[in-house]
C-alpha cells in the first residue's frame, strides 16, 4: 500500500482506535457501562448531532465553515413543534421543515458563490437569523404530543440480537450515514466536493462545477441540519427556539476530530460518525463518574480530548515511521521508468 | 453492594410509590442529580448545597454537569438510568421535552424528583414530586413589594433574563399580573440583560440614555447579577441607585444583601438554591414508601433594607 | 513594465473602509430613527442617538457607548488577527478572559497592589497562550482543537480560581482600564487602549518585517520554510500575543462590574473576534491580514449590540437585522459584486 | 526601428496560408481576441488559427499573453471582445464543460492538480464512468492505469498526488488531458518539467495525434522543441498577433526578433562568457562548499563532492534521479541521515534551512508554485521574504533600501508586472519564476544553489538569467544548478556531476563536460532496470 492514501486514512483509523480504548476504560471502571442497553444509548443519543454532522463533513470537506448549524436546527425543531402543535401531521410537518431547511441551505450556498463570500461570515449571518426566525415562531419552548410521534417511540424501536436496541433515530442516523459516505465517496458530486476543499483553483481548472457543488454542499448540510432539528423535535416532542445553543461548535468539533482537515480536502463521513462517538464517550465516561464539579466536569472534558487527540497523533505519527521503516528496508531503486 | 434494580416490582405511582424497600438500610442509597450547568453563582451555591447534603448523609451522588446544554442533562438521565440508581433528581433547563426520558425513568422503576422549575409531561406520574420555589410567584413578589413600595406609581425598566429561558418568562409573566393591578405602574423599557452582571450593566446605562430614561424611577431585574451591574451604571449616570430609582431583583445571593445593606439596591426575592436538605429528606421519605406532595415548596422571604443587618449578610451562605 | 494602454485600474479600497460603512450606516439609521418618530427625540436632542452629554468632564452617549464596549471587542481582534493569518483561530479567547479576569481578582483581593496584579494577570493569560501555541506547534494538532481544549477547560479553571463565586474587587488601577477618563482626552479607557495597541500593532507589523513573516507563513507554510521562516516561535508568539490581548480585554470586562464573573465573561466572544477579524477583510484561510480592519470590525460588532438597545429591539429577535447588515456590508465588499456593478456602470470589467 | 522581417511577415495580415500538405478547414480560430487585466491588457486583438493534424507552437515573451490566450480558448476566461470557432461555428465558451463539449482539451501552465486526492481520482476527476450516477471503481481504476499508459507512466494510481515531483504531476497532467478524445490539444509550457527523455516521449505521442488529425497547440520557450515538433509557429508579443509561419520559413533569429520586437544582440547561446576550465581561488583557502557523505534513505546514496569559489557545478540526470532531493539535502530543506556539509570550512547544521541560510547559501526550489512563493503577497514581499527572515526582527530593512532592492530586481531582471504590490500570483509563470530568482539574489549569497532557474523563462529572460549566473559565478560565488537542459549545463558549469537511481555515476570537467558527454553519462552503459517500484 502507498504511504500518502494511507495516511488519509489514518486519522479516522487511529480515531476508531481510540473510541475503542474510551469504550474499554469505560468497561473496566463502572459495572454498567458495557451493557448492550447503555451501548445501544451512545449513538441513539448522539443521533442528531451525528446527523447534521454528515452535512458539516462535506462543508468541511469543500473548504467552507457551517456556523448555522445549531439555529436551523432550533428553527426546524420549533417550526415543526409549532406546525404540529397547529393540527398538522407529524410527518406533513417533517417534510415542509425539510424543504424549507434545505432551500435555506442552498440559499447561503447560493450567496457565498453569487457573491464570492467567505462562508464563516455568510453562516454568521445564517447563524444569527435563523435563530431570531426561531424565537419569532415561538418565543418560548413549544411541547407537543401526537399519536403518531408516541407511536413511532413505542413501536419504531429495533430489537436487535444480543439486546441491543435501535430506536428510529438511530436507524435513521445509520441511513443517513450511508447515504453520505455514498454520496461522498461514489458520486461525481462527491469527488468534486473533495477535489474542491483540496484545491479550488485546479479543481475549476480540471472542469469541477465549482458554483453547483458549493450550492449543493450548503444545501445538503441544510437539510442535514433540518433532519436533525426534526430528529430532536421527534425524540423531545418539543421544540425550544434556545436549542442547539453551540451545536455548530460541538459538530465541527466532532468532525475535526474524526480526521477531516479544517482546511478541507482530506477526511470521511465515516471519520465523522467516529468523532462524534468519542466526544460522546468521553461524556459519558464523566457522566458515569458521577463525581466531578461544574469546573472539573469543563477541565475533565478538555483534558481527555487532549489527551485522545494527543494520542491520535502519536498514533498517525507511529504509523508513519512503521510505513517508512518497512519502505526502507527494500533496495535503493529508481522508481519507475517513462 | 447496590441494592438491585427494582424492576420486577411494578413502576410506582406517582405521590405513592408502591414500591416497598426492603433494601436493607446498609446499603447506601444511590442518587443521580443532573445539574443544568454552572452559569451563575446562584447555580453553584445549589449544587454546593446537595453534594454537602450528600456527602453528610452518606449518599451515593452521581452528579453530572450538562454545561448549559439539555440535551446533557437527557443523557446524563439515561445513564443514571443505566447504571440503576435509586432515584433521580434534576433540575430541568426547560419545561419541555422530558416526555421520552421520563417515560424510560418510569419504566425502569427509578422515582424521579424535580428542582427548581418543573416539567410539562402528558402524564404527571412520570415524576414524583417537584421541589421549588415557583418562578412566577417571585416574580408576584417582587411587583408586590414594588407597588407598596411606590405606593402603586412607578415607571419601571425591566432587565430579563436569558430569552426563552424558563425564570425569564415566569419573573416576567408574574410581575407583570401584579403590576396590571396598579394603573399607576407600568413598564416602560425591557430588554435581555442575558442574567449576566455585565449585560445588565451595559443594557442599564442604555435605558437610562434613552429619551425616557430621566423618567424611569424603578428597576426590575429578574436576577440579582443584573441588578447589581445596573447599580454601577445609575451610578455612573449620576443618579443615586436606591434613592432615585428604586431596584428590585430576584435570588437574595449575599452580594445583593451587601448592596441593601449599603442601600443601593431595596428588594431582593429570595430563590433558596439550598436545597440539599429537602431533597435527601423527600429521596428517603420516598424511598420509604411514604406519600410525598407533588409539589414542595422551598422556604423563601422576600428581603428589603429593613430586614438586612451586618450580621444577615454575613450569615448568607452563597 | 505594463503594456500600453492598460485599462484603468480600480484599487482595491483598503480593508476597514466596509466595516466603517457598516458603522455609518448603523448611526444613519439611527438618527433618521430618531428623527423621523413623532414624539422621538429629534437628531440631537437629549437621548437621541447622536447626541453627547459630559458627565464629570467626560463625553457620554451611544456613540461613546460603541467606542466603550466595541475597545474590548477590537483588542480580542487585534490579537486573533495574526493568529488567523497564520491559518490558525484561537477559540479559547473567551475562556481566557475569565481566566485573566479570575486572576486578578484573587490578586487583588489577596492584596496585591495594581501593576502587580494586572501584570500577574496578563502573564496567566500569556501562558495559556503559551499552551495553545505549543499544542500547534509542536504536536501540530489543528488549531481549531488544540485551542478547543482550553475553550472548554479554561472555564473550568476560571470557575476553580474564583471558587465558583463571583470575586467582586477594588483596585483603582483595574478599574481604570475601564472607567479611566484620561484628562487629556476624556475618552472611554478600553477604546483608547484599543487604539494604543492598533497603533502599536500596525508599526510592529508592518514598518517591521513581522507581518510579512506571519503572511508568509499562512500564505504558504513550505515556502515559508524553505525561505527561512522559522515558523515555530512566530506562531507560537501569535497565540501568546492572541492570549495576552484576550488578557487584556477580560481585566476590562472585569473592571467594569469590578467582580470577576467567571461564568459570563468572553461568552461568544472568540466568535465577536473572528467576525470582527473576517468583516475586517482577512480571509481564514490564512495569509493576508488587517489591524485597521479587524479593529474596525470589533466596532461595528459593538454598533449592531449598541442598535439593538436604542432601538429597543428584543434581543431574541435582533440577530435578523443584524444578520441582513452583515450579509449587506459583505456583499457590498465583495469584488464580484464590484465588478458587477462596474459592469453595469458600463466599465471593463476587473479580474475574471 | 522596423526590421524587415517583420515588414515581410505584415502581422496585419492573416496567417500565411496553410501548404497544400495541409488540409483547409481550421479546426479552431479566433481573432480580435481582448482582455484586460487590471493594470494590463494581457490579450490586445490577439488572433490565431489552427489547422486539424498540425501542432502549432505558440510563442512570446513571458507575460506576452499565451496563457491568457490558452485560457479564453478553454472556456476559463471569456473575453471582453473577439470571437472564437470551433470547426467554423461561432461558440461562447462559458466554461471548461463547454470547451471540452466542443472537442477542446487543455494542460494549463499552472495547473496543480488537486495535491490532496490520489493520481487515479485527479486523472479521472469529473469524468467518473459511473452506473446511475453511482462510480464505478473498477472502471475508474482501468481508466485511471490506461490514461497513465498513454503517457508511458508507470506508476500505481492509488498514490497520492502530493508525494509526486512536478515533473511527474506534469505528466499526469498531460495524461488527464489526453483521456478524453479531443479534436483541439492545448498544452501551456508541457515540457518546462521534463527532461529530455519525457520529452521525447511526449514528443513521440504529439506526432501520433497529429497523424491521427488532432490540432495540436503547444506553447514552449525552448526554440530548439519549437524546431522539432512545431509545422506552424505563431508569435505575441505585448498581447497582440504578430505573426504566423511556417516553421522552415522562419530562421532562429528572425523569431527571436519577433517575440522580443528588436533585434537580439547575441543569440541566447552566445550569451554567457563560456568558462574553459574550473578557475579556483588560491588553493589554500578552504572550499566554498563541501559535501561529506551526504545521503538520505529512500533519496540519495552518500555523495561527496566540493565546490570551490568561481566554479559552477552542474547537476544532471533523469527524471526521478535525486537531483533535487541532493540539492535539499544540501539546503537542509530535508534532514541527511548521513554526512555532512561545509561552508568555507564550516560545519553547517543539517536539516535546517536557516542554518544554511546563515551559512550562505541560496536554494531556488523547482516547484515555484507550491515551495517558492506566496502567490496572495505581492511581489515585494515575495523578493524581500527571505532577506527579512534571515535579518529577523532585530534588524529590519530602512523602507527606502527595501524600495531600491525591489526596484532593483524588477528591473534587472525585466519582471513584467504592473507595479511591485501586484500578487505574484497574478503574473505570469515566467516572471513568477523571475520574482522567486530575485528572492534569492536579495540575499547575497555565496553559494547559490538553483534548481531549474530558467524553467518556463523566455529566451531573452534567460540569456540575461544565463549570464547573470556566469557572471556571479565570476565575482567568486560557489554555483550548483541542477538542469533538465543539458545545454544549459554545458554552457554555464565548469564541472558537472551526473546522477542515476539516486546515486552519482559520472563526472566531467571543463570543456569534458559537453551536451553529449553528459547524454552518454546519464544513459549510461546499460539501461536502468525499468519500473522497479518498492
Ligand atoms: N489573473 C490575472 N490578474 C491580473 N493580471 C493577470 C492575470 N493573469 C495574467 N495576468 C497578466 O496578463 C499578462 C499576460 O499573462 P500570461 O500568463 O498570458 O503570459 P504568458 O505569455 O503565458 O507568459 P509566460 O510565458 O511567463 O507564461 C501578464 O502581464 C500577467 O501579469
Ligand atoms: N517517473 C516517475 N514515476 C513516479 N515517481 C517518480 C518518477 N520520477 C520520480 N518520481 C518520484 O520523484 C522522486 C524523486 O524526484 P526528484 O525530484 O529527486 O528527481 P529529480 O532528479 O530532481 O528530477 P526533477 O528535477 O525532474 O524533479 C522520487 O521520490 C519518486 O517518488
Ligand atoms: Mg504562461
Ligand atoms: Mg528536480
Amino acid at each position: 500500500m502507498n504511504v500518502l492514501s494511507s495516511q488519509h486514512r489514518l486519522p479516522p483509523l487511529a480515531a476508531g482506535v481510540i473510541l475503542l480504548l474510551l469504550l474499554a476504560i469505560g468497561a473496566l471502571r463502572f459495572d454498567h457501562f458495557l451493557t448492550p442497553a447503555n451501548l445501544s444509548n451512545l449513538p441513539a443519543d448522539y443521533a442528531f448531532v451525528t446527523i447534521a454532522a454528515v452535512g458539516a463533513t462535506f462543508v468541511i470537506l469543500s473548504g467552507g465553515i457551517d456556523l448555522s448549524v445549531g439555529s436551523l436546527v432550533a428553527f426546524t425543531a420549533v417550526l415543526a413543534a409549532h406546525l404540529i402543535a397547529a393540527g398538522w401531521h407529524p410527518l406533513a410537518a417533517a417534510g415542509v421543515c425539510l424543504l424549507i431547511g434545505t432551500t435555506l441551505g442552498a440559499a447561503m450556498g447560493g450567496l457565498i458563490v453569487a457573491f464570492d463570500l467567505p462562508p464563516f461570515m455568510v453562516t454568521l449571518a445564517g447563524m444569527f437569523g435563523l435563530r431570531a426566525a426561531a424565537f419569532l415562531v415561538r418565543d418560548q419552548s413549544v411541547g407537543v404530543s401526537h399519536p403518531f410521534l408516541a407511536a413511532l417511540a413505542r413501536d419504531g424501536v429495533l430489537r436487535l440480537p444480543g439486546g441491543f436496541e435501535a430506536p428510529p433515530r438511530s436507524t435513521l442516523m445509520l441511513a443517513v450515514l450511508l447515504a453520505g459516505w455514498a454520496l461522498a465517496a461514489r458520486t461525481r458530486f462527491g469527488r468534486g466536493v473533495y477535489a474542491l476543499g483540496g484545491h479550488e483553483r485546479s479543481a475549476r481548472m480540471m472542469g469541477v462545477p465549482i458554483g453547483f457543488t458549493k450550492v449543493r454542499v450548503y444545501a445538503l448540510a441544510g437539510a442535514c441540519s433540518t433532519l436533525a432539528g426534526i430528529v430532536l423535535m421527534f425524540d423531545t416532542r418539543s421544540g425550544n427556539p434556545a436549542a442547539g445553543a453551540g451545536l455548530e461548535l460541538a459538530v465541527i468539533a466532532s468532525v475535526v476530530v474524526g480526521g477531516t482537515l479544517l482546511s478541507g480536502g482530506v477526511g470521511s463521513v465515516l471519520g465523522t460518525l467516529i468523532g462524534v462517538l468519542i466526544l460522546g464517550a468521553i461524556r459519558m465516561l464523566i457522566d458515569f463518574e458521577g463525581t466531578l464539579s461544574a469546573a472539573w466536569t469543563s477541565i475533565a472534558t478538555g483534558v481527555l480530548l487532549l489527551t485522545f487527540v494527543a494520542l491520535q497523533r502519536a498514533l498517525i505519527v507511529w504509523a508513519g515511521w512503521r510505513a517508512q521503516a518497512a519502505a526502507a528496508s527494500g533496495t535503493w531503486t529508481r522508481r519507475v521508468e517513462v | 453492594e447496590r441494592p438491585a434494580a427494582p424492576s420486577s416490582t411494578p413502576a410506582p405511582t406517582a405521590g405513592s410509590p408502591v414500591k416497598p424497600t426492603p433494601a436493607p438500610s446498609a446499603a447506601k442509597l444511590v442518587v443521580g442529580f443532573s445539574q443544568i450547568g454552572a452559569e451563575s453563582a446562584w447555580r453553584s451555591a445549589n449544587t454546593a448545597s446537595i453534594k454537602d447534603e450528600a456527602a453528610r448523609r452518606g449518599v451515593d451522588l452521581k452528579f453530572s454537569d450538562a454545561q448549559g446544554d439539555q440535551e446533557n442533562q437527557v443523557r446524563a438521565i439515561r445513564s443514571f438510568i443505566q447504571q440503576r440508581v435509586d432515584a433521580i433528581a434534576f433540575a430541568p433547563k426547560t419545561e419541555d421535552g422530558w416526555q421520552a426520558v421520563l417515560e424510560e425513568a418510569h419504566k425502569a422503576g427509578i422515582p424521579v424528583i424535580l428542582t427548581d422549575r418543573l416539567v410539562k409531561v402528558d402524564n404527571p406520574d412520570l415524576y414524583t414530586t417537584f421541589i421549588g420555589s415557583d418562578f412566577v410567584e417571585e416574580g408576584r413578589r417582587a411587583a408586590e413589594w414594588l407597588a407598596k413600595a411606590t405606593s402603586g406609581n412607578a415607571v419601571i425598566a425591566e432587565l430579563q433574563g436569558t430569552p426563552g429561558s424558563a425564570p425569564a418568562i415566569d419573573r416576567k409573566k408574574g410581575f407583570e399580573a401584579e403590576i396590571a393591578k396598579h394603573p399607576g405602574m407600568s413598564i416602560i423599557k425591557s430588554q435581555s440583560g442575558n442574567f449576566e452582571r455585565a449585560k445588565g450593566k451595559e443594557v442599564c446605562e442604555a435605558f437610562l440614555r434613552s429619551p425616557e430614561g430621566p423618567k424611569l424611577t424603578a428597576l426590575y431585574a429578574h436576577n440579582d447579577d443584573m441588578a447589581l451591574g445596573a447599580i454601577q451604571a445609575i451610578e455612573s449616570a449620576g443618579r443615586r441607585p436606591g434613592r432615585d430609582i428604586l431596584i428590585v431583583s430576584i435570588d437574595g445571593v449575599r452580594d445583593a444583601f451587601q448592596a441593601m445593606l449599603d442601600g443601593t439596591l431595596n428588594c431582593s426575592v429570595e430563590c433558596n438554591p439550598l436545597l440539599g436538605p429537602q431533597l435527601f429528606d423527600t429521596i428517603e421519605r420516598v424511598k420509604r414508601g411514604e406519600k410525598v406532595p407533588k409539589h414542595i415548596q422551598t422556604e423563601e422571604g422576600v428581603y428589603d433594607q429593613s430586614r438586612v443587618t451586618a450580621e444577615v449578610v454575613k450569615a448568607r451562605r452563597y | 513594465m505594463t503594456s500600453r494602454d492598460p485599462s484603468p485600474r480600480p484599487r482595491p479600497l483598503p480593508a476597514p473602509v466596509w466595516p466603517a460603512l457598516g458603522i455609518l450606516t448603523l448611526i444613519v439609521f439611527n438618527a433618521l430613527s430618531d428623527t423621523l418618530a413623532p414624539s422621538g427625540p429629534g437628531l440631537l436632542g437629549p437621548g437621541a442617538f447622536l447626541h453627547v452629554a459630559v458627565v464629570d468632564g467626560a463625553p457620554a452617549g451611544a456613540l461613546i457607548d460603541i467606542l466603550h464596549y466595541g475597545g474590548a471587542i477590537a483588542i480580542l481582534a487585534l490579537g486573533m488577527a495574526p493568529v488567523i493569518a497564520t491559518r490558525g483561530v484561537d477559540l479559547s479567547v473567551g475562556a481566557v478572559m475569565a481566566i485573566a479576569a479570575a486572576a486578578a481578582a484573587r490578586l487583588s483581593i489577596a492584596g496585591t497592589p495594581g501593576v502587580p496584579a494586572l501584570a500577574g494577570a496578563l502573564a496567566v493569560a500569556g501562558a495559556c497562550g503559551l499552551w495553545n501555541g505549543v499544542l500547534v506547534v509542536t504536536l501540530r494538532l489543528q488549531p481549531f482543537v488544540a485551542t478547543l481544549v482550553l475553550m472548554v477547560a479554561g472555564r473550568g479553571l476560571a470557575q476553580m480560581l474564583t471558587g465558583g463565586q463571583i470575586l467582586t474587587f477594588h483596585d483603582p488601577l483595574l478599574e481604570y482600564l475601564d472607567q479611566g477618563r484620561p484628562g487629556w482626552l476624556p475618552m472611554p479607557m478600553p477604546f483608547l487602549l484599543g487604539a494604543a495597541l492598533l497603533v502599536l500593532t500596525c508599526l510592529a507589523t508592518r514598518r517591521a518585517p513581522l507581518g510579512l513573516l506571519i503572511e508568509s507563513v499562512g500564505s504558504n507554510p513550505e515556502a515559508a520554510r524553505l525561505s527561512g521562516v522559522r515558523a515555530g516561535p512566530l506562531v507560537v508568539g501569535c497565540y501568546v500575543w492572541c492570549a495576552a490581548c484576550a488578557g487584556l480585554a477580560g481585566l476590562i470586562a472585569g473592571a467594569g462590574i469590578k467582580a470577576a464573573d467567571p461564568f459570563n465573561t468572553g461568552r461568544n466572544a472568540e466568535l465577536a473576534a473572528i467576525f470582527a477579524v473576517v468583516v475586517g477583510g482577512t480571509s481564514l484561510l490564512g495569509g493576508r491580514f488587517s489591524l485597521a480592519g479587524a479593529f474596525v470590525g470589533g466596532m461595528l460588532m459593538q454598533g449592531l449590540t449598541t442598535t439593538m438597545y436604542a432601538r429597543d429591539i428584543r434581543s431574541d429577535v435582533a440577530p435578523l437585522p443584524q444578520a441582513l447588515l452583515i450579509l449587506t456590508i459583505c456583499a457590498a465588499g465583495a469584488p464580484r459584486a464590484r465588478a458587477l456593478a462596474r459592469r453595469l456602470a458600463g466599465r471593463p470589467r476587473g479580474t475574471a | 526601428m522596423p526590421s524587415p522581417l517583420r515588414d515581410a511577415a505584415n502581422p496585419q495580415t492573416p496567417p500565411t496560408p496553410p501548404t497544400d500538405r495541409l488540409p483547409a478547414a481550421p479546426a479552431l480560430t479566433a481573432d480580435g481576441l481582448e482582455v484586460a487585466f487590471p493594470g494590463v491588457r494581457a490579450l490586445d486583438r490577439a488572433g490565431l488559427e489552427l489547422l486539424p493534424g498540425e501542432i502549432h507552437a505558440l510563442m512570446g515573451e513571458n507575460g506576452a499573453g499565451k496563457s491568457t490566450l490558452i485560457k479564453v480558448l478553454s472556456g476559463l476566461l471569456r473575453p471582453d471582445h473577439g470571437r472564437v470557432r470551433v470547426g467554423g461555428r461561432a461558440v461562447t465558451l462559458h466554461g471548461l464543460a463547454d470547451a471540452e463539449h466542443a472537442g477542446i482539451s487543455t494542460v494549463f501552465q499552472e495547473i496543480d492538480l488537486i495535491p490532496t486526492m490520489s493520481v487515479a481520482d485527479n486523472l479521472i476527476l469529473g469524468r467518473e464512468p459511473t452506473r446511475a450516477g453511482w462510480i464505478r471503481a473498477r472502471a475508474s481504476r482501468l481508466r485511471a492505469r490506461a490514461a497513465l499508459a498513454r503517457v508511458g507512466l508507470d506508476l500505481d494510481p492509488a498514490i497520492g498526488l502530493a508525494q509526486l515531483p512536478i515533473a511527474v504531476r506534469q505528466l499526469v497532467a498531460i495524461a488527464r488531458a489526453l483521456d478524453i478524445r479531443a479534436r483541439i490539444l492545448i498544452l501551456d509550457e508541457p515540457t518546462s518539467a521534463l527532461s529530455p527523455r519525457e520529452t521525447d516521449g511526449l514528443f513521440h505521442l504529439l506526432r501520433r495525434l497529429r497523424r491521427e488529425g488532432v490540432a495540436v497547440l503547444m506553447v514552449t520557450h525552448a526554440l530548439a522543441q519549437a524546431y522539432e515538433i512545431a509545422d506552424r509557429i505563431t508569435v505575441l508579443r505585448n498581447g497582440a498577433h504578430v505573426g504566423t509561419w511556417l516553421t522552415p520559413d522562419l530562421p532562429r533569429l528572425a523569431l527571436i526578433q519577433a517575440m522580443t520586437g528588436h533585434a537580439q544582440p547575441a543569440s541566447p547561446a552566445a550569451a554567457p562568457p563560456a568558462p574553459t576550465a574550473p578557475r579556483p581561488d588560491s588553493t589554500s583557502a578552504p572550499p566554498a562548499l563541501e559535501v561529506r557523505a551526504l545521503g538520505r534513505r529512500r533519496a540519495v546514496r552518500p555523495t561527496d563532492f566540493s565546490l570551490r569559489r568561481g566554479e559552477s557545478l552542474g547537476i544532471a540526470g533523469l527524471l526521478g534521479s535525486g537531483r533535487s532531493e541532493l540539492v535539499r539535502l544540501l539546503f537542509g530543506a530535508d534532514r541527511p541521515d548521513t554526512g555532512r556539509v561545509f561552508t568555507h570550512g564550516r560545519p553547517v547544521a543539517p536539516g535546517s534551512v536557516p542554518a544554511a541560510i546563515e551559512a550562505g547559501m541560496a536554494m531556488t526550489p523547482e516547484d515555484r508554485r507550491a515551495q517558492g512563493l506566496m502567490l496572495d503577497l505581492s511581489v515585494r514581499d515575495n523578493i524581500l521574504l527571505a532577506l527579512h527572515a534571515r535579518r529577523g526582527l532585530t534588524r529590519p530593512l530602512r523602507p527606502r533600501e527595501r524600495d531600491r532592492l525591489v526596484r532593483h530586481y524588477i528591473d534587472s531582471l525585466r519582471i513584467r508586472t504592473p507595479d511591485a504590490e501586484t500578487p505574484v500570483g497574478s503574473l505570469s509563470g515566467g516572471n513568477q519564476q523571475k520574482v522567486l530568482l530575485a528572492r534569492w539574489l536579495a540575499l547575497q549569497p555565496t553559494v547559490l544553489i538553483l534548481d531549474e532557474p530558467t524553467r518556463g523563462i523566455d529566451v531573452g529572460a534567460r540569456a540575461e538569467i544565463e549570464s547573470l549566473i556566469a557572471s556571479l559565478r565570476d565575482r567568486g560565488l560557489a554555483v550548483v544548478l541542477v538542469s533538465s537542459e543539458l545545454d544549459e549545463i554545458a554552457r554555464l558549469c565548469t564541472r558537472a556531476l551526473v546522477l542515476r537511481d539516486r546515486a552519482r555515476v559520472g563526472e566531467c570537467t571543463g570543456t569534458a563536460c559537453t551536451e553529449s558527454a553528459l547524454l552518454a553519462m546519464i544513459a549510461g552503459d546499460s539501461p536502468p532496470a525499468a519500473g522497479a517500484r518498492p
